[in-house]
């Protein structure tokens, strides 16, 4: 169990722009980090400058403590799992596990025992002497971890090995992936663009934009008070509704859409650099008007787009000049077309600077959503 | 509607086979024609005996010819596809400096005709002593700018994963190119070999050029001994000379085909 | 934020020269075999040849007279080579289009689905495998003036017999039809395999709108192969500006010098005539004129291509 | 040791170990001694089978050398690689190079004169052939052993005479004579002609020839004989009337152009498209042999406006090179000495239809059945031993004679296509005397 | 607005195997009809045989009540999106879209009128003169929509026309799918395996498996009340639960698992053709045991494997034999390992017979699960 950590690195490609910036993160041993952002934010670029593939251009990357910057790929003890798999197509299930070994010069008997026991934990003894080209998607993933994990490197990267599944089978690979690492106290550097494998995977998380860390965090803590809007939009799915409010900042009121008015923390507001301030909602927070609700937090809306998935029904309307979505837990007859009286749940506003878009105050209801510790 | 469209694709098919397979279905029915018969300007013999075959073979030693083209054109084979894959390999999975310009050179040697160099090239084959010798058929034909094209553009195809993969395990890069990159684009291999080995089992002037006796010379010289200058040519023993000749290559021809024309469209796409 | 010159200063020049090297050093050893064979089979003689040029050869074919752009004066104003040139443009100009356009008209037949097709694709493709020597032996039987299959059809279909290898005009159609004839096979090999990689879901997608089999063709299939075309092209170019052995065996540069096309007249000055300055200066000119043809293909034609 | 030395023919070697070894097996330490010398000749075909068993007939009749027979191309391709080899251990001991080679051959200093040996044994060669040897005969001196020799002939369709109402016994002589005879002969179907009256090879050597039989040179200082060619005279009147014989028959459509291949002139005679053509000697054998028809044959036309002066020799002659060892030269004269006993002479005359060089070959008693069998034969041999010497049948000398050959074709195949018979020639001569004065240039 | 109907469709490429087996179903005029279902069922070939691109081994296609088998593709009035999209790569956006109208020698003037509002309803204006490499997916699938679209032909079909797109833009297409067949009233047939996609986008789905169809109807009866145990598994992300049970015909009692038993409708029982039912229950019907709920239905289990998606947290463990979800609403801090004892809800079961495998009792409690209608 090795740790990775990066201090300050940059990396242009072009030595004019800057791709991944300043970026500083320690990953500690046996941990499970997954590496999420837009495409083209520099996640691969990070994670293969970790690998040794891609030279930094400044800054530094110590792994296991020492400092690994112009080591090569293969001295770095770890090992890589491509988006494609990087199988070699005219080799079989077999020599593609072992291709990394055959550098090692171990004993063909040996080499054969190691496979056979990494093949047997990920179901792969059937498939040993197929060609790759006949195997599914799922089966080929497996053998790229296979390979992956016979080198017995303390270190895994994966970039992102999943979205060539389809959302099945992707479903199947995530946990397969996540006991696999914690079986093999692995150290694995997870990169993805999909957000339902960063919040589910991982025991941290790293938000990327344009080459610039926005949050690192547990996916919980990301999701439940985003460090900024972006982050807000980017994790969850849909994406937390976002507006902007003005704040009084003699009454602390932040008034939305001349319509909605909340009052916020007097200690907040007092650092406050603008008038303006972003506040943003997840869209279960947002109800069905009743009656008992506060008058301030509602409005009607007209509903554009409707979608039933089963357990939870989704919502789409116009509000204040942008797209907002709500989310229902259930199966709600309701027509598109249909006129609704929403109202917000003030306790789970985020609420950033209009200015430096950090955040101001997190949302106060986390403890309202059912976190229940101890059921036995 | 839905007849008459196969019916005319297979009218033509036919019509255009016929053209132009022509040629040679009249080369083989002269093969076994007497003078007399090709005097009449017969186009099918009234009877086909082996005559003008047994000739030919009477009259060189065609066995020996064959073998030895055969020889000379696995050799040469085998050459170009190792220096060529050598030189595709460099200008695609080494990022050198000047790599491009270096390609652009390569590349512009297609340019040159053979005749022009042919002069100072046969001296050169004369200091070195290779006269009369397999190396002289065989090893000024081992680097083609078509084949190092040809396999580069295959390698590029090639998933730059596979090669990082390969980094990180730590894989010499000549392990890589035998084990990975060789078997990987099999198929332009082949296409390279067939097209080398035809190249040069065609080939006439150099061959003759650079040897003196039946040693090692190929067939192609067999065909042009079986015609004359100032005596009368018997042509049925030449039409079987041609009959001889290119039946091999027909054969590798037909049998490699699709391999074939996947690894040229292959080059041929930038 | 840090800009780009800070970042310059920051990145250790050190470690940069040390990668450059070992790419270089791996890149010479993986070149090496294919440079000291092009050096010593094709740039040495050609520098040879450039050297020749400017000189006048002995019987030796050493050169002893040095006569400066005199050769190349020569065959500039000579008459010869203005019909060699002649000869070679038309030769072009009758190889290459009519060679490409039926190359692409059987590749478009043969990437029909039916049934048997392969047996057709074979036959298309063979002439590939069928040396210069024996396609030219072939086809001088079949322009003999007396015996060939050709006059024998056309004066039994009551014609005019035609003086196919005879008549100047005549004997560089007959040198063309039978390169023609030669080149199918490679031409037609490369085109169907380009056809074949044609996505079909655009032709399902023209059916649909309703266009019809010329329509697809000229709008679909034309130009997605246009780079396999411009690769048939160029080569065509080329090979057809080197041809050699079909003038050697069928007419031998005649009648009238109207086959006497470059690559022939050169190894006739050289081989026959022993003038080895004029054939290098004649070598020369060749070269440049495939240099200019081809850069000038890559500039324009390569502008209408298409690539994925 | 002898084996180890010479690799390159070792196989040979060993073939002719075997059959020596099965002709006489005791003799194995004569074998390793014998002398290996190479021939280099140009005869493909039947000629190249020929020239096998006559080598194969000198490597039998004696145990001291080996001639190995090896096929270089044609004689412009075999004298290209002579160039190179020339002078140096890789020569070849024997070459056979045509006769427009003569003077480059002189000339490259490559080459030892065989009249060194026949000085030398005091060889007489008064029994070959005068007007053979007249050709290679150079100051004096014999400089290549002539071999395969040939002259033109006209040969015409007996049965087409008789059909025209010509008398098949009594050919045309001169060129008024031959333009009436075409008259009669050419046939025509509307525009197709059917049969042409008369026809030339595209090929320098037949104009060579007519105007040598009317006592007409090539090139000045005497056909390049006594001085060095500086200029080309083919532009003559002696040339002069040759074209306008074709360019006048082929305006008057009764001269057939079939091209410059030899075949084809031929078939094109056997399957009567041509009433009369000229060929060479050595075509004569093949031509009567095959043709559905009686042949005739007749001496080439001449002009009445003078005499005629006979023929040219043509064909190739075989050259020893200098700078080799001794030894190969020693084979290599004795090998020529074989090829002029009267057997071998008679055998290569009956296979090849190439003159005996050796006059007593004829009486051979082969020879006499085979001119039984086609009395054509001896005409062609009655017209070169008629032949009047001069320099203008001895044949020109100039170095670049393939050169002015291929410009007298072109002349000629211009002429055919409508140019001015002396514009055609002018021209040509002035080519070559472009060549003539660069190639002096360049060997001062 | 055209209907098109398939009577008793028949498909076999080689002679030997059907592809599509006897598939009868009727698509009425405007509707939005999905056809979903595991790769390789047939789908694709379903949709080639109603462009025409496709032969019909048997039976016969109708479109508009016309009898259509015979007609050429581009005689069937009908648009057709492809997965790959199709577009020609040579021509850029403008000439892709009106290709179709060039066929039809329209004027030049109307052409590119008429275009140029498709484009506009795309958002499509400004890539017009691009070619479609320099595309975006998102935007070559609105290239590849707007020309469908163009040839106004009344019937529309996509063969998994979303499948090269990220999540997120896929999302987001959905809707605008969707909204553009509203707008225009085209009859759309759907292709998709995604089971997302079929549940929100289709006025109707057809199941297909193996060639044959396994259900019809509205995408929330299919699933609330799946046919068969295949429908249940394939509709529905994670899947129904499904387990095997004993049926005790006197006492209309199911026992699963020897532990838990329900009882069910006499008359439902009675023509059960064997002692087996197949029993299924969606995930989030599983709940947490409390005091209150149904001893009989209570089991203990561990959990293997725990997923938070933000608002939902999912479960994993295995019982009788099988791997079973849990999904619940909410964050829910669950450990892996963590011992729970779960409850069945007795009327969310759907129960199969054990032989045929058709559906002999759907679950009670639709009702139960928020269906609100005309909430103002
Ligand atoms: N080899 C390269 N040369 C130049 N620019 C590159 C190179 N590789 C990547 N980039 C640029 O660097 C940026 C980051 O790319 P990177 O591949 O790291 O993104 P990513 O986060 O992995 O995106 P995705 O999710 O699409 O894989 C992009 O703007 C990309 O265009
Ligand atoms: N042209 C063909 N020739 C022979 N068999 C075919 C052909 N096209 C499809 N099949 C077979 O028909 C079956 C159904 O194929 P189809 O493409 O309709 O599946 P699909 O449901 O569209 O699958 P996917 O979701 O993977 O696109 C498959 O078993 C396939 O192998
Ligand atoms: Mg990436
Ligand atoms: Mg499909």
């Amino acid at each position: 169990m090795y740790s990775v950590e990066l201090k300050q690195v940059d990396k242009s490609y072009d030595k004019e722009q800057l791709v991944v910036k300043d970026v500083s993160v320690k990953i500690e041993p046996g941990e499970f980090f997954v590496l999420v952002g837009p495409s083209g934010c520099g996640k691969s670029t990070l994670l293969r400058m970790i690998a040794g593939l891609e030279e930094i251009t400044s800054g530094s990357i110590l792994i296991d403590g020492k400092k690994a910057d112009h080591l090569p790929p293969s001295k770095r003890e770890l090992s890589m799992v491509f988006q494609n798999y990087a199988l070699y197509p005219h080799m079989n299930v077999e020599d593609n596990i072992t291709f990394g070994l055959d550098v090692k010069k171990m004993r063909k008997k040996e080499k054969k025992e190691k496979c056979c026991e990494i093949a047997d934990m990920l179901g792969l003894t059937d498939y040993l002497k197929r060609k790759p080209r006949h195997l599914s998607g799922g089966q080929r993933q497996r053998v790229a971890l296979a390979r992956a994990i016979i080198t017995n490197s303390p270190i895994c990267l994966m970039d992102e090995p999943l979205s060539n599944l389809d959302a099945k089978l992707r479903a199947h690979m995530r946990s397969e992936i996540r006991e696999l690492q914690r079986k093999l106290g692995l150290t694995l550097i997870y990169v993805t663009h999909d957000q339902v494998e960063a919040m589910t995977m991982g025991d941290r998380i790293m938000v990327l934009n344009e080459g610039v860390i926005q949050q690192v965090g547990k996916p919980i803590d990301v999701y439940n008070a985003p460090a900024n809007p972006f982050v807000a939009k980017f994790i969850g799915s849909p994406p937390m509704n976002v507006t902007t409010g003005l704040v009084d900042k003699n009454s602390s009121q932040v008034t939305i859409s001349e319509q909605i008015s909340f009052s916020v923390d007097r200690f907040t507001v007092k650092d406050l650099n603008s008038e303006e301030v972003i506040v943003g909602i997840r869209p279960e927070n947002i109800r069905i008007y009743e009656e008992s609700s506060n008058q301030n937090l509602s409005f009607e809306v007209t509903i554009d787009h409707v979608e039933i998935l089963g357990t939870e029904t989704l919502l789409k309307f116009k509000w204040n000049d942008s797209v907002w979505y709500a989310k229902w837990y259930g199966q709600w007859d309701i027509r598109v077309g249909q006129s609704l009286t929403l109202s917000l749940d003030p306790d789970s506003f985020c609420i950033y600077d209009g200015c430096t878009e950090s955040l101001m105050q997190g949302p106060r209801n986390i403890q309202h959503q059912h976190v229940r510790e101890g059921i036995v | 509607m839905k007849i008459l469209r196969p019916t005319i694709t297979y009218m033509l098919l036919i019509l255009t086979a016929v053209i132009v397979f022509f040629p040679v279905v009249y080369a083989f029915f002269i093969s076994f024609m007497s003078g007399a018969e090709l005097l009449q300007g017969k186009f099918i013999p009234e009877t086909f005996h082996l005559d003008n075959y047994q000739k030919a073979f009477e009259r060189l030693p065609l066995a020996h010819y064959l073998w030895n083209s055969f020889f000379v054109s696995t050799v040469v084979m085998l050459g170009q596809l190792l220096v060529s894959a050598l030189a595709a390999y460099a200008f695609v999975f080494i990022p050198f400096k000047g790599r491009n310009f270096v390609f652009f050179i390569f590349i512009s040697t297609m340019m040159i005709p053979w005749e022009a160099t042919m002069i100072p090239n046969f001296l050169t084959i004369q200091q070195l002593d290779w006269i009369n010798n397999y190396q002289s058929l065989t090893i000024p034909f081992f680097a083609i700018a078509f084949g190092t094209f040809l396999l580069r553009q295959h390698f590029l195809t090639l998933p730059k994963e596979l090669k990082e993969a390969s980094d990180i395990a730590g894989l010499r890069s000549f392990k890589f190119f035998w084990k990975v990159v060789i078997p990987y684009c099999r198929t332009s291999f082949i296409t390279l070999g067939a097209y080398g080995f035809l190249t040069t089992w065609n080939m006439y002037l150099w061959p003759l050029l650079v040897t003196n006796n039946d040693q090692v010379r190929t067939v192609q010289i067999g065909l042009k001994q079986l015609q004359t200058q100032e005596m009368a040519t018997d042509w049925g023993v030449v039409m079987a000379g041609v009959i001889i000749v290119i039946i091999p290559t027909l054969i590798l021809l037909f049998l490699g085909q699709k391999q074939l024309q996947k690894g040229l469209a292959q080059g041929a796409l930038k | 934020m840090k800009n780009a010159t800070e970042i310059q200063a920051k990145s250790i020049t050190r470690i940069d020269a040390k990668w450059k090297f070992i790419y270089w050093r791996s890149a010479i050893l993986y070149l090496l075999p294919s440079i000291v064979l092009f050096s010593v089979f094709l740039f040495y003689p050609l520098g040879k040849t450039l050297y020749l040029s400017f000189f006048l050869t002995d019987q030796q074919g050493i050169a002893n007279v040095f006569v400066g752009f005199e050769n190349y004066q020569y065959i500039l104003q000579a008459e010869s080579f203005h019909k060699s040139i002649k000869a070679t443009f038309l030769f072009v100009l009758y190889t290459v289009p009519t060679g490409v356009i039926i190359s692409l008209f059987l590749a478009v037949l043969a990437n029909e689905k039916v049934k048997g097709v392969g047996f057709f694709r074979t036959i298309y493709s063979s002439t590939m495998g069928i040396s210069v020597a024996a396609s030219a032996v072939v086809w001088l039987f079949i322009f003999h003036p007396s015996m060939g299959i050709l006059t024998q059809i056309i004066t039994s279909l009551g014609g005019t017999s035609i003086d196919w290898l005879l008549h100047p005009d005549w004997a560089l159609v007959s040198v063309s039809i039978t390169t023609i004839w030669m080149n199918i096979g490679f031409s037609f090999l490369i085109l169907l395999g380009g056809l074949q990689n044609i996505d079909e879901h655009l032709y399902e997608s023209a059916r649909i709108s309703g266009a019809s089999y010329f329509y697809q063709l000229r709008r679909i299939t034309i130009p997605m192969l246009s780079p396999t075309l411009f690769f048939v092209i160029t080569v065509s170019l080329i090979n057809s500006f080197q041809t050699f052995g079909q003038v050697d065996i069928l007419t031998q540069g005649g009648p009238s010098e109207s086959t006497n096309l470059i690559v022939y007249s050169i190894y006739r000055e050289a081989f026959v005539n022993y003038q080895f300055g004029t054939a290098s200066a004649q070598s020369v000119f060749l070269f440049i004129c495939i240099l200019i043809v081809t850069i000038l293909q890559f500039k324009f034609g390569e502008r209408k291509v298409h690539y994925q | 040791e002898g084996e180890e030395t010479n690799e390159d023919t070792s196989g040979e070697e060993q073939q002719t170990e075997e059959s020596n070894e099965s002709e006489d097996t005791n003799e194995e330490e004569a074998t390793d001694e014998k002398v290996e010398a190479v021939f280099w000749h140009a005869m493909s075909g039947g000629g190249q089978e020929s020239i096998e068993a006559i080598v194969d007939n000198f490597n039998q009749s004696q145990d001291q050398y080996t001639i190995i027979p090896e096929f270089q191309g044609s004689y412009e391709e075999a004298l290209t690689k002579f160039r190179s080899v020339g002078g140096t251990e890789d020569a070849p001991a024997i070459i056979q190079t045509f006769e427009v080679g003569t003077k480059y051959m002189i000339d490259s200093g490559f080459v030892e004169p065989v009249q060194s040996f026949i000085d030398q044994e005091g060889y007489d060669i008064s029994q070959l052939e005068e007007n053979i040897l007249n050709y290679y005969t150079v100051d004096e001196q014999l400089y290549s052993m002539p071999f395969n020799s040939s002259t033109p002939v006209m040969l015409y369709n007996k049965d087409a005479f008789e059909e025209a109402g010509l008398d098949p016994e009594n050919p045309p002589q001169t060129f008024e004579e031959i333009k009436a005879a075409a008259e009669k002969l050419t046939v025509k179907d509307g525009d197709n002609t059917e049969r042409y009256g008369f026809s030339i090879l595209n090929y320098g050597w037949f104009v060579e020839e007519l105007i040598a039989t009317q006592g007409g040179l090539f090139v000045n200082n005497d056909n390049g004989r006594t001085n060095e060619a500086t200029e080309a005279v083919f532009n003559g009147e002696e040339g002069l009337r040759v074209f306008q014989l074709i360019d006048e028959m082929n305006k008057a459509g009764t001269y057939g152009n079939f091209g410059a291949n030899w075949d084809d002139i031929r078939a094109a005679f056997q399957t009567e498209n041509t009433a009369m053509y000229l060929d060479s000697s050595a075509g004569v054998a093949g031509t009567v042999e095959n043709a559905p028809f009686e042949v005739g044959v007749a001496y080439i036309p001449y002009s009445e406006e003078v005499e005629r002066n006979g023929v040219i020799i043509g064909g190739a002659s075989l050259w020893m090179s200098n700078g080799i060892e001794q030894e190969k030269q020693q084979a290599a004269w004795e090998f020529m000495k074989f090829l002029q006993t009267p057997e071998s002479q008679a055998k290569w005359h009956i296979d090849t239809g190439y003159f005996a060089i050796n006059p007593a070959a004829y009486d051979e008693e082969m020879v006499q059945e085979r001119w039984g069998e086609f009395p054509q034969l001896k005409v062609t041999v009655d017209q070169l031993q008629e032949t009047k010497p001069s320099t203008a049948t001895q044949g020109a000398l100039i170095s670049v004679f393939p050169e002015a050959r291929q410009q007298v074709v072109t002349a000629m195949e211009n002429v055919l296509q409508g140019t001015d018979p002396q514009e055609a020639l002018d021209q040509a001569a002035e080519e070559t005397n472009r060549v003539i004065e660069q190639a002096n240039r360049a060997n001062q």
